[in-house]
C-alpha cells in the first residue's frame, strides 16, 4: 500500500508554514477562526498578510490588521459582533493604511467556489445597482449569453487563497477534518493551495471509513497540516466544544477603540 | 413604550408581524432583534414557517454551508429578509460601508454583507434600525451598499417592503421608488417623525398609532424566544427581554 | 409554534405525485435509484417522461424506456454496469422513438448546480473538440469575458427538473432525507421544484438536531414527500442495506435483449 | 497470455505501470481491468495515491458528490484517469456514444460520461480497450466523444497519453496528434498490430515486448485488490482473477 503521511504538527509548525504576503483565507468567527493559530503568527512576526474572508470577519481579522501583520482585506464584514464595531479594522481603514476590496458574501462563496471547481468564474444574480460594482472592477457584468431579453448578471472571478487556516472539530492523522455542516470551510480547502487546520481532538481511524462521520469530512486530499490544539478559538465560542470568553471579548471591543490599548492586551494575549 | 415591555419587544413583536405569513425567513449576524422578531413570528405562525439565524447551529435548517442560504434566495425560495443599515435614504438604498469618502471613509462600517445580493432577490426585504435620526435616514446614502431599486431591464423579483425604526414604521413603494408612512410608535407624531427623518416621504391616509405587542407575544418572548436565542445573543437576552 | 407537517406518504401516493410529461430527475444506479417507485409509476401508466439522469442510469432508465413512458433523456451514459448494454436504452435510441440529449457527467452536474444557485448558468473547462457541443445547441460557449487571452468556456444552462425522485437510507418524518456523502441528491433536491425519496428506515427524531447526522442531510425545505420503502433499489444494490441481486440483474439483462422478453419480465415485475 | 496469469491480469499490471508516480487516479464506472490496475498502482507505489473508483464507497476519498471527482480533475488535482472506447481513432479521439449516424445510431453505445471533459484536464490520461481491431480503432471515430487534441487557443491541461490494448501498447503523441506503439504484447509482432489497427501510427525505434506481471503483482492482484474491487465487481473477480 502507498504510504499515507502523518500530517500532524505542532501549532509554531503550522505557523511557521504562512509565509508572510500570503493571501490567507479565514472563516468567519462563528465559523471555526482559528484564533490560537493567528496568535502564533503574529509571534513569529508575519507581516503584509493579504486576507480574505469566508465571508466575513471579526475578532481574528481586528487582531491580525491592530498588529500591523495585514495589507490587505477582501471582506463582506468585519464586526464583533454583540461585542460592536471591529476598531482596529475600522481606523486601519479610515487611516488608510489597510487596503479594501469590499465585497459582499454570496459573491466571496462564488470565488472560492469558481476556485474549488476549476472554473475562471461563477456568475452571481443580484449586485446590480450596488456601489461595489464601481469598486470591483474585477466583477465583470455580462449580458446573460443565453437570453435575447435584456439580463446583465455579474461573473465573479475565483479566489485562489495561498493558504486557508481554520479550525475544526476533528482531524485523523491522515488529514481528514470534519466540519459537519460548515461546508463552507471544505470549499476553502479545495480553494486553497495548502490547508492548515487547527482542532478539538484528534480521532484515532479514518473519518472516511465511517459513513456517518464522511459525510461532513474534509478529504485528506486537500489538507497539508494538522494540529491538535483545543480551545483554538478562545476567547470566541467553538460551538458544543468551547463558550465564548465574554469578559475577554468585552476587554477586547473596550480596549482595542485606540491602538495603545489594543497593543498593551496584545502584549498580554502573546505573552 | 416603557413599563410594561421594553423597546426591544414592541420593536421585535412589530417586525414579527412584518414577516407573518413567511414560509422562509432568514436574518443576518449581529441582528438581535430582528432574530427575536424571526422566532417569534415562527412560534406564532398558524402556516409552517422556516426560520434561518446567520451563525447559529441551532436556528438553522441548511446543511451546505454558509452559501446555502444565499443560493436558496436565488432560487425565490426566501420570502423575508431583515437588513439593518447605517444609513438608509429616501430612495430605500442602504449604506453599511462608510460614511465621507471611499475607500478610506471618516466613519467606517462593518461592510456590506449579504445585503448588495439579498435586496435584490428577497421579496420581503423589510429595512430595520432602531436609531431613528437625521444621521441615519438621510436624503442620499454615501454608499450603495444595498439598491432600493436596480437598474432597469435587470432580475429583480426582490426588494423593501418595509423600514421599521423606533420612532415609525414606513412601507416602500417600488413603482414610485420612495417610503410612506404606515404608522408612528406611542409618543410620535407625523410632525415628529418628519423633523427625525432626513428624507421626504408620503404619508398613508390611515395613519395611525402603531400597536404594542399582545399579551401572548410578550409570554412568547420572554420564555421561548428569549431561550432561543441565549446561543447567540446572551447579552442581549439578559438586557433587553425581560426573561421569566 | 408552527405545524410541522408530516410528510410520510405511501409508495402509491408518492407514485400517483408524478405526472406524465414530467422533467424527472434520477440518479446514477449506484447512487440511490427508486425502482420500486419506478415501477409504481409503471402500474399506474405514467407516459413521455422526460429523464434527465444525474448523471447516468442503467437498470432504472431501461426499465422506464422499455415500458413506453419515456419520450426524451438527457444523460451522459445508460449501461448496466456488469451485466453489459442497456438494451432497451439503446433499441429505442437506434429506432428513433426516444429522444437522446447526450451530456456529460460534469455538465449535467453543472446543470443542477446552476438551477440550485439560481443562477441561469454554469461555465465548464474541458468538451471544447467534442461532438457534443454540435448537438447540444442550449450548450453555449463564450470568451471567457475575464481574459484578454484566447479562452473560449463552455456555458451549460440551469436544469430545473419538475420532480426529482430517489432512494435514500433515513427520513424523519419532517421530511429531512439523509443522504450522506451522495451530495448529487441534496444539489438535485436543490435544483428541482418537487423532491420525492423513498426511504430504507424512518428516523425517530429531527435529522437536523444531531450534528452528525445533519451534515449528510437534505433539509426538509428541499423535500415534498418520503415513503418508507425498505429494499427500494432491488434488484440493485443500496450500500449497506441492500445487497444486488446478480441473478435477477442478469435474467433482466438477458430478457431485455428482445421488446417481447422485456415485456414478459416487467409484467412479472409488475405483478 | 495464458498459464501462470490471465490476460486481465497481464493488462491490469500493464496499466498499473502506466499510473505509477501519481499521486490521484480516477477510475470510471463499469471498469474492472482499469479499477484492479489501479488498486494495484496504489499498492505498488512508493509515493503517497489516492485512488477513486466512481460508483464505490469504499475506494473513494470524496465527500461531495458525484460532482467532486469533475471539480478535482478541473483544479488540476487528478493525475491520472483510465478512459475506455467504443471507437478509438488515430488522432486520439474517443467514441462513446455510436457508429453509424446521430442520434440515430446503427450501433449505440452507452454515452459519453465524463470523457468529454476529463480528457481535456487530465495530464496522464490513459485509453484502454481490450479489443484491438480494425473495428474498434479506427481511421476516423464515427461521434467524437473525447477530443485527442482541442482546437488551437483552448485551455487543454489533459490529453492521451497512452493507449494499452489486448495486443499492445501506444504512447500518442500531442504535437503530431498520433499514436507510436511502443511495445507488442506476447504472440504479436509489428506486422500482427498493423494488420489489426485500423488507424496508422509511427513505431519506436526500441519497441519490445511488453512485459509480463511480475510475481509481487500477481500476488497483490489476487488477494488485495480482488478483496478490493469485491465491492464493485464481484462477477469479474470470481472469472477473471485467480483470487486465492
Amino acid at each position: 500500500m502507498s504510504p499515507r503521511p502523518d500530517k500532524r504538527v505542532g501549532l509554531d509548525d503550522l505557523a511557521a508554514a504562512i509565509p508572510s504576503r500570503s493571501l490567507l483565507a479565514i472563516p468567519a468567527d462563528y465559523g471555526g477562526p482559528a484564533i490560537a493559530a493567528s496568535l502564533a503568527l503574529l509571534r513569529r512576526g508575519v507581516r503584509d498578510l493579504r486576507l480574505v474572508t469566508a465571508p466575513t470577519s471579526g475578532l481574528q481579522a481586528d487582531l491580525l490588521i491592530g498588529a500591523g501583520a495585514v495589507a490587505e482585506i477582501e471582506t463582506a464584514g468585519v464586526a464583533l459582533g454583540e461585542h460592536g464595531m471591529a476598531h482596529r479594522f475600522r481606523a486601519a481603514i479610515s487611516a488608510g493604511t489597510l487596503k479594501i476590496k469590499d465585497a459582499t458574501c454570496p459573491a466571496l462563496h462564488a470565488g472560492f467556489q469558481a476556485a474549488a471547481k476549476g472554473v475562471p468564474f461563477l456568475p452571481l444574480r443580484g449586485i446590480l445597482g450596488s456601489d461595489l460594482l464601481r469598486h470591483r472592477p474585477d466583477w465583470t457584468v455580462i449580458q446573460n449569453p443565453l437570453t435575447e431579453d435584456s439580463d446583465p448578471i455579474v461573473l465573479v472571478p475565483a479566489i485562489h487563497p495561498d493558504v486557508a487556516l481554520f479550525h475544526a472539530a476533528l482531524a485523523d492523522r491522515f488529514g481528514n477534518v470534519w466540519v459537519g455542516v460548515r461546508r463552507e470551510l471544505l470549499t476553502l480547502a479545495q480553494a486553497a493551495r495548502r490547508t492548515l487546520v487547527t482542532v478539538e481532538a484528534i480521532y484515532d481511524g479514518d473519518l472516511l471509513a465511517d459513513p456517518l462521520r464522511a459525510a461532513g469530512t474534509i478529504p485528506h486530499l486537500y489538507i497539508e497540516q494538522v494540529a491538535l490544539v483545543p480551545g483554538g478559538t478562545k476567547p470566541l465560542a467553538y460551538d458544543g466544544h468551547t463558550p465564548a470568553d465574554d469578559a475577554a471579548l468585552e476587554r477586547y471591543a473596550e480596549a482595542s477603540r485606540s491602538q495603545d490599548g489594543f497593543a498593551a492586551l496584545l502584549a498580554e494575549w502573546l505573552a | 413604550m416603557t413599563g410594561r415591555f421594553s423597546s426591544a419587544e414592541f420593536l421585535a413583536a412589530t417586525l414579527a408581524r412584518l414577516l407573518a405569513g413567511s414560509r422562509t425567513v432568514a436574518v443576518g449576524t449581529s441582528s438581535p432583534i430582528p432574530a427575536a422578531a424571526a422566532v417569534l413570528a415562527n412560534l406564532a405562525a398558524r402556516q409552517p414557517m422556516t426560520v434561518s439565524l446567520l451563525g447559529s447551529s441551532r436556528t438553522n435548517p441548511f446543511t451546505s454551508g454558509g452559501v446555502e442560504l444565499f443560493d436558496f434566495a436565488a432560487q425565490g425560495r426566501l420570502d423575508s429578509f431583515i437588513l439593518g443599515g447605517g444609513q438608509i435614504d429616501g430612495a430605500g438604498n442602504v449604506n453599511l460601508v462608510g460614511i465621507g469618502g471611499y475607500p478610506t471613509s471618516r466613519v467606517r462600517f462593518p461592510g456590506c454583507y449579504g445585503s448588495a445580493y439579498l435586496a435584490s432577490l428577497v421579496p420581503n426585504l423589510v429595512l430595520f434600525r432602531e436609531e431613528h435620526s437625521p444621521r441615519v435616514l438621510v436624503p442620499q446614502v454615501d454608499f450603495i451598499s444595498a439598491a432600493g431599486r436596480g437598474p432597469t431591464g435587470t432580475y429583480r423579483p426582490g426588494g423593501p417592503s418595509h423600514l421599521l425604526t423606533g420612532r415609525a414604521l414606513f412601507r416602500f413603494d417600488h413603482d414610485r421608488g420612495g417610503f410612506t408612512l404606515l404608522s408612528v410608535h406611542p409618543g410620535e407624531t407625523i410632525d415628529s417623525i418628519r423633523a427625525e427623518t432626513g428624507f421626504a416621504f408620503d404619508t398613508d391616509p390611515s395613519v395611525g398609532e402603531t400597536p404594542p405587542p399582545d399579551a401572548a407575544a410578550l409570554v412568547l418572548l420572554r420564555g421561548p424566544v428569549a431561550a432561543g436565542l441565549t446561543e447567540l445573543y446572551p447579552n442581549f437576552v439578559q438586557r433587553f427581554l425581560k426573561t421569566v
